[in-house]
C-alpha cells in the first residue's frame, strides 16, 4: 500500500519532567520509537517539529526539543491548553503515542557556521531554542560566541531549570534568564525579555539572532533587534498557526502564500517582511 | 430460538427523587428487569436533549427520564422545565419517525419503590416490542 | 478528427451498460430535484436534464469523510491502516469545468508527501464528460479561455449534437472505451455540428470574470479597505466552500468508542473561526474580513504563486448558493479597480 | 408597493444621526435574482437603498453578527446604535432576541416596511435558468411584473412566493422606528395541512422521507449561520471536550445535528425562512421547524417572537402544562 503520510509511527514515553507546574503547566515527553529500525533512521534537524498524537484524542504538532545529535530518542516540550495536550500531560512512562514527522523547515544551522549567535526565547518559545542550543553547544566549535536570553512570567514558569543551571556554569555560552515581574529571591533581572536584549546589547556583527515566543515578544524583540543594528537577513524566527495535517495539503496554516508546516515554521525576518498575510 | 432482544436502556434518575426511589426498590428486593442503565442527574431538569439524542445514538434503544413529583423539585422548577422540554423532543422525534415510546419520562418520589420497578418493567417490556433502535444508530466501523 | 467518433443516442443506455459491467459507474441522479452524483445500476436512473450537480464530483475523489486508519484508543497503540479503494470507478456526465478542477486539485495531493485516498481514486476513475448545452444563470468558465464543450480534462467528452452524440477521445484511457461497436467514425458535418452547438453555449455565457494579471493587483491591495466593505455582509455560512470544485481544506478529528476508534478526515470550511483558532484562544483570522480576504488571496493569489494557476474553473456554484449573493465575479472585478 | 424615495431620506435622516453606526438594508444585487445586503455608513451610501420583491434576506442577523474585534487597552466600545430595515417577518426576530436579552431595544433603530410579499430566488431561478442581462420585479397587488431583458410579463404571486408569505399573518413591522408607507393588516393565517398530511403518516414512513433528506445533508452548518436566531458564543456541535456530535457526515450525526438544531428552535423559530433558503442541499427545514412551531402553540399557546416583554418558552412552566405522556 502506498505509504499513508497520515498514519502515525508508535512510540513509547520513556521519561515525563515536569518543567513547570500550576496553571500553566509545562511537562517534557522523552519518545523512543517502538521499532529500533525507524528510532535508527529518523534524522531530523535543529528547529522541525513532530506531529504527536493521542489516539482517541488527537494529533498536535510540537517543535523537537531535544537536539538531533541525541539519536536515540526524541522529546518535546508540552504546555498544557487543549484537549490533545491534557490528554498527554495525564499520560504516564510506558504509554504508547503516535509521533510522524519530522515536518517543516529548520534552522540553517550550516549556514550560521563561524557566526555568533543569540537565542531570544520566551515562556514555552524555549522548546525550540533548546534543541538548537544543545546541538550548537555539541558543534560548538564551529560557532563563536553564544547569548541566551529566556525569560518567562515567573521564576515558577521557567522551563529546563535545570539545563540553565548547567549553561551558567560553562564558559562559552552566557545565560541571561529574567522574570516579568519581580520576586525576592531573585536576583537576576527583571523585566521583559526585549528589554533585557536591549540590557545585554549583543553586538550585530557576524551574528545570528533567532527568537521564539508568544507573538507579542517576538514583535518587539524584532524592533529592538532591528534598534541594535541587526538587518533582516540575520533575524530569525519561529511562527505558530494551527496545524491539521503537518504536510502542507489541509490549507489552514498558511500565511500569506507560504505554509508555516511546510515552508516553515523558521522564518527569516526578510521573509516576514514580505509575506502578506495574518500571523 | 431467536436470540431474545434484550434491550439498552439509559435511565436520567434525578438525585433527590427517583434515584432514591430506585436506590429503595433495591433495598426492599423488588425484582425488576435489568435492562435499565441508570445516570444520576441532580435534577430532571439537568437533562440536555443533546444526552437524549446522543444515547440514542450510541446505542440506547430506549430513553428514561425520572424527575420528582410537580411541587416536590428540589430545585422548585427543574421537572416543570424538564417536561416541558422533552414534550416538545418527544413530539419531534415522532415526526422524524422514532417511536415517541422509546423516550419515555416519570415522577417517581422516594418513597415509590414499587412505582419504579412497575415503571421499569413496562417500559423494558414496551421497548423488547419495539425491537433495537437502529434509525440514526452510530456504526462506527470506519 | 482522427479520434472523433458518434454515439446514436438510442445507443446510450447500452453503452452506460457496458461501462456498469466494468466500472461502478456515477452519473447525475434526480435526488428531490437536487442533482448529485451517484452510482446508477442501470441507465434509467440518470437524469441528464441538468445543468450542474449541486455538489461537484470532487467528492468522488476527496471524499467528505474517508478513514484514515483505524487504532484502537487508548495508550495500549494498535494502528491497522485501511484499505485502499483501489476500484475501478467511472462517472458519466462531468462537465468540462469539474473535469478542470481535478487536474487544479491534483498538485495539492501529489506534492512532497502523496496522499494515497485521493491519488489512487484520481488514477482509477474515468471521466466521461458531457458538455454543457445551455449554461447557467452564473457560469463563467470562458472567463479562463476554457469552453462548455472542452475536451481538454475528460478521458472522452460527448457533445450533443440532435439525435446522437459527437464524441471526442483525449488519451488513452478514452481509447479503450471507445473500442466497443457503439461507436461509429465522425463525419465532418458532425464536427461542423458539434463546432455550431460550442459556439452557441459558449455566446450564452455574457458574464465575464477579468482574472489577467489579478495575483499582482490583489498584491498591493492586502490592507486596502475594500475587503471589509466585501465582508461586511458574509455570514460566514461556509456553503461557498463546501459547493467548491477547487477548495480542498479538510479537518482531522479521532473518533472513538470504548474498544475501537478511526482518525478521520472531513472537508473543512476556511469561512469559520475555529478553522484558524488556537489552543490559546488567539486567532490570527478573527474577523470574517480576515477569512473573505483569505478565500480569495488562496484562489487568485497564493494559488497562482505556489501552483501557477488560479483555483476557480468559473461553475458558478458559489454565486449561486450564497445566501447573501457574494459574487466572486464582482469581488474580482472590483478588486482589480481598486486604487492601491 | 414601497416608495424607496421614502426609504432613503429615512435611511439618510438615521445615518446622519450621530449615535447611529450605520444602517444596514437591501440593494439590487448583482445577478438581479436576489437583493444583497449593504450597508451605510454615510448619508451618500444611502442611494443604492431599494426595497423590492427580491428583498428577501433577513436582516435581523447583523446586529449580533457584527465582529467586535478585542478592545485597546483605555478604547470604549462603541455603543452606538446600528439601523436596520426590517419586513414583517423578520421585525418577529429582532423581538425575539430582545425577549432574549440578547440585544436592547435602544440597540437598534428599525426601519420598518410593511411588506406585500418577496420572491423566493429558487423558484425565480427555476423560472429563468439562462443568463440574463437585467431583471426588475415589481409588485402589484396579487401578481408580479417581471422584465427580464426587456420582456415584461405577469406571474401570480404564488407561483413565486416563498411559503412563509403565503401564510405571512404580520405584513407590517410590530415594532419599529420608521415606518415607510401605511400599516398593512395581517389577514392570512398560517396553514399547517403539509405538517398534518406528514403527521398522519405512519413511522416508517416518516422515517424513509426524513431518512433520504438527512442523508442529503453535508452538515456545512449554513443553517445556523443565515439564522437570526442561532447566536450562540459557542454551539454546541463546535464543543470538542465532550464531543456530542461527530464532525463526520453520515446518517447517524446528521440526524442528531438536524433535530438538535429544530430542538434549540423551539419557542425562538419566528419562521422567516432563512435556513431552508441558506441550505445548498434543499433540505425542508422548515417542514421541521412549522411541526414544533404547531406543537408548541398547541400544547401551550406560546408564538415565538409578539411579546418582548414574554418569557421565553423553555425558561417557564405552567402547572398545568400537558403531561399525559408522563408515566
Amino acid at each position: 500500500m502506498k505509504e499513508n503520510p497520515y498514519q502515525p509511527m508508535l512510540a513509547i514515553i520513556e521519561n515525563v519532567k515536569e518543567e513547570v507546574g500550576g496553571q500553566r503547566a509545562i511537562k517534557t515527553f522523552r519518545m523512543k520509537f517502538k521499532d529500533k529500525e525507524i528510532q535508527k533512521n529518523f534524522t531530523f534537524q535543529p528547529g522541525q517539529c513532530a506531529m504527536v498524537s493521542l489516539l482517541g484524542k488527537g494529533e498536535c504538532m510540537f517543535a523537537i526539543s531535544s537536539s538531533p545529535t541525541k539519536k536515540d530518542y526524541i522529546e518535546v516540550s508540552v504546555m498544557r491548553h487543549g484537549k490533545v495536550t491534557k490528554a498527554l500531560h495525564e499520560s504516564e512512562i510506558g504509554d504508547v503515542v503516535g509521533v510522524r514527522g519530522p515536518y517543516g523547515n529548520n534552522f540553517d544551522v550550516k549556514d550560521w557556521k563561524g557566526k555568533n549567535i543569540v537565542f531570544i526565547g520566551g515562556g514555552i518559545g524555549q522548546a525550540p531554542l533548546r534543541c538548537l542550543i544543545n546541538y550548537i553547544l555539541d558543534n560548538k566549535k564551529n560557532y563563536g560566541k553564544l547569548d541566551v536570553i529566556y525569560g518567562a512570567r515567573t521564576s515558577e514558569d521557567l522551563c529546563f531549570k535545570e539545563e540553565f543551571e548547567e549553561l551558567e556554569k560553562r564558559k562559552d555560552i552566557n545565560v541571561h534568564l529574567s522574570i516579568d515581574v519581580k520576586e525576592d529571591n531573585w536576583k537576576k533581572y527583571v523585566g521583559f525579555v526585549p528589554d533585557n536584549l536591549l540590557k545585554v546589547k549583543p553586538s550585530p556583527k557576524n551574528t545570528i539572532a533567532v527568537t521564539c515566543g508568544p507573538p507579542i515578544m517576538i514583535k518587539f524583540v524584532i524592533q529592538n533587534l532591528e534598534k541594535l543594528g541587526f538587518n533582516e537577513d540575520q533575524i530569525f524566527t519561529t511562527l505558530e498557526m494551527r496545524m491539521k495535517c503537518g504536510i502542507g495539503k489541509c490549507g489552514r496554516c498558511n500565511i500569506g502564500n507560504l505554509y508555516v508546516c511546510k515552508d516553515g515554521p523558521v522564518f527569516s525576518y526578510k521573509q516576514l517582511k514580505k509575506l502578506q498575510g495574518e500571523r | 430460538m431467536k436470540e431474545k432482544f434484550e434491550p439498552n436502556i439509559i435511565g436520567f434518575l434525578c438525585n433527590w427523587c427517583s434515584y432514591a426511589g430506585a436506590d429503595l426498590a433495591g433495598t426492599s428486593r423488588i425484582q425488576y428487569p435489568p435492562n435499565l442503565k441508570v445516570i444520576r442527574v441532580m435534577c430532571s431538569g439537568r437533562v440536555n436533549p443533546i444526552f437524549v439524542i446522543n444515547a440514542l445514538q450510541q446505542g440506547a434503544d430506549g430513553v428514561l427520564i425520572g424527575g420528582c413529583h410537580p411541587g416536590d423539585c428540589h430545585y422548585e422548577r427543574g421537572n416543570y422545565l424538564a417536561r416541558r422540554r422533552m414534550a416538545v423532543l418527544k413530539n419531534m422525534l415522532e415526526y422524524a419517525g422514532i417511536d415517541p415510546r422509546r423516550v419515555r419520562m416519570t415522577w417517581v418520589s422516594a418513597a415509590e419503590g414499587n412505582k419504579f420497578a412497575e415503571v421499569v418493567t413496562e417500559v423494558t417490556e414496551d421497548i423488547k416490542k419495539l425491537g433495537p433502535m437502529q434509525h440514526f444508530r452510530r456504526e462506527n466501523k470506519w | 478528427m482522427m479520434n472523433s467518433y458518434i454515439l446514436l443516442k438510442e445507443d446510450l443506455p447500452k453503452f452506460i451498460k457496458e461501462l456498469i459491467d466494468k466500472y461502478k459507474v456515477f452519473a447525475p441522479v434526480d435526488d428531490n430535484d437536487v442533482t448529485l452524483f451517484k452510482e446508477i445500476k442501470n441507465p434509467k436512473e440518470m437524469n441528464l436534464k441538468y445543468n450542474n450537480s449541486k455538489l461537484p464530483p470532487k467528492s468522488l475523489l476527496f471524499c467528505q469523510t474517508e478513514t484514515l486508519f483505524k487504532f484502537t484508543p487508548g495508550t495500549k497503540g494498535k494502528i491497522q491502516s485501511p484499505g485502499i479503494d483501489n476500484g475501478k470507478k467511472a462517472v458519466f456526465g462531468i462537465r468540462p469545468c469539474d473535469a478542470k478542477s481535478f487536474s487544479i486539485i491534483d498538485p495539492v495531493f501529489k506534492e512532497d508527501f502523496e496522499d494515497p485516498f485521493y491519488l489512487s481514486k484520481r488514477e482509477n476513475l474515468l471521466l466521461v464528460g458531457l458538455s454543457c448545452t445551455n449554461p447557467y444563470s452564473n457560469c463563467f468558465c470562458t472567463s479562463f479561455k476554457d469552453s462548455p464543450a472542452s475536451s481538454k480534462y475528460v478521458d472522452i467528452l460527448l457533445t450533443d449534437i440532435g439525435n446522437k452524440y459527437f464524441v471526442e477521445v483525449n488519451g488513452d484511457k478514452g481509447k479503450q472505451i471507445v473500442k466497443s461497436k457503439l461507436f461509429k467514425p465522425a463525419a465532418k458535418t458532425d464536427e461542423d455540428k458539434k463546432n455550431e452547438v460550442e459556439k452557441k453555449a459558449k455566446d450564452q455565457i455574457i458574464r465575464y470574470q477579468k482574472t489577467d494579471g489579478i495575483a499582482e493587483k490583489l498584491d498591493k491591495i492586502f490592507e486596502n479597505h475594500f475587503w471589509k466593505e466585501v465582508a461586511d455582509k458574509c455570514l460566514r455560512c461556509g456553503a461557498c466552500t463546501y459547493l467548491c470544485p477547487t477548495c480542498h481544506c479538510f479537518d482531522i478529528q479521532d473518533e472513538a468508542t470504548m474498544t475501537d476508534g478511526a482518525r478521520v478526515r472531513i472537508w473543512d470550511t476556511c469561512m469559520i473561526p475555529e478553522y484558524t483558532l488556537q489552543a490559546s484562544g488567539y486567532n490570527p483570522r478573527p474577523e470574517r474580513m480576515n477569512r473573505m480576504r483569505n478565500r480569495v488571496y488562496h484562489k487568485y493569489n497564493y494559488y497562482p504563486k505556489n501552483l501557477g494557476v488560479i483555483a476557480c474553473v468559473g461553475c458558478g456554484r458559489c454565486i449561486d448558493n450564497c445566501p447573501v449573493n457574494i459574487d466572486i465575479i464582482d469581488v474580482v472585478n472590483r478588486a482589480g479597480e481598486v486604487k492601491p | 408597493m414601497v416608495d424607496e424615495n421614502l426609504l432613503q431620506d429615512a435611511v439618510k435622516k438615521t445615518v446622519a444621526r450621530k449615535d447611529v453606526k450605520y444602517v444596514v438594508g437591501y440593494d439590487k444585487g448583482t445577478t438581479g435574482f436576489q437583493a444583497a445586503p449593504t450597508f451605510a455608513f454615510e448619508e451618500k451610501d444611502a442611494d443604492k437603498f431599494i426595497f423590492s420583491p427580491i428583498c428577501v434576506n433577513n436582516l435581523a442577523v447583523y446586529p449580533i453578527l457584527e465582529d467586535k474585534p478585542p478592545l485597546r487597552r483605555g478604547e470604549e466600545p462603541d455603543s452606538r446604535k446600528i439601523g436596520i430595515v426590517l419586513k414583517g417577518c423578520d421585525s418577529r426576530a429582532i423581538v425575539q432576541i430582545i425577549q432574549e436579552k440578547g440585544l436592547k431595544r435602544e440597540d437598534v433603530v428599525i426601519i420598518g416596511i410593511p411588506c406585500t410579499g418577496v420572491v423566493d430566488p429558487k423558484k425565480l431561478k427555476n423560472r429563468f435558468p439562462g443568463q440574463i442581462k437585467s431583471l426588475e420585479i415589481k409588485d402589484e397587488n396579487d401578481n408580479f411584473i417581471v422584465t427580464v431583458d426587456g420582456k415584461t410579463q405577469n406571474i401570480s404571486k404564488d407561483e413565486l412566493m416563498p411559503d412563509k408569505c403565503k401564510e405571512c399573518e404580520y405584513p407590517t413591522p410590530i415594532i419599529y422606528d420608521i415606518l415607510i408607507g401605511k400599516e398593512i393588516k395581517g389577514l392570512k393565517k398560517p396553514n399547517y395541512k403539509e405538517i398534518e398530511e406528514l403527521e398522519k403518516k405512519s413511522l416508517d414512513e416518516k422515517w424513509k422521507i426524513w431518512e433520504k433528506e438527512f442523508d442529503r445533508c453535508i452538515r456545512c452548518y449554513a443553517c445556523r449561520n443565515a439564522c437570526p436566531m442561532c447566536y450562540c458564543k459557542e454551539c454546541m456541535v463546535d464543543i470538542l471536550d465532550p464531543q456530542w456530535v461527530r464532525r463526520s457526515v453520515n446518517l447517524s450525526e446528521n440526524t442528531a445535528w438536524n433535530m438538535l438544531r429544530a430542538f434549540h428552535l423551539a419557542g425562538r423559530c419566528i419562521g422567516c425562512g432563512e435556513c431552508e433558503r441558506a441550505c445548498p442541499m434543499d433540505i425542508p427545514l422548515m417542514k421541521l421547524n412549522k411541526k414544533i412551531t404547531k406543537d408548541i402553540q398547541e400544547m401551550y399557546d406560546y408564538k415565538a417572537g409578539i411579546d418582548a416583554e414574554a418569557k421565553p418558552l423553555l425558561a417557564m412552566f405552567k402547572p398545568d402544562d400537558p403531561e399525559e405522556f408522563i408515566l
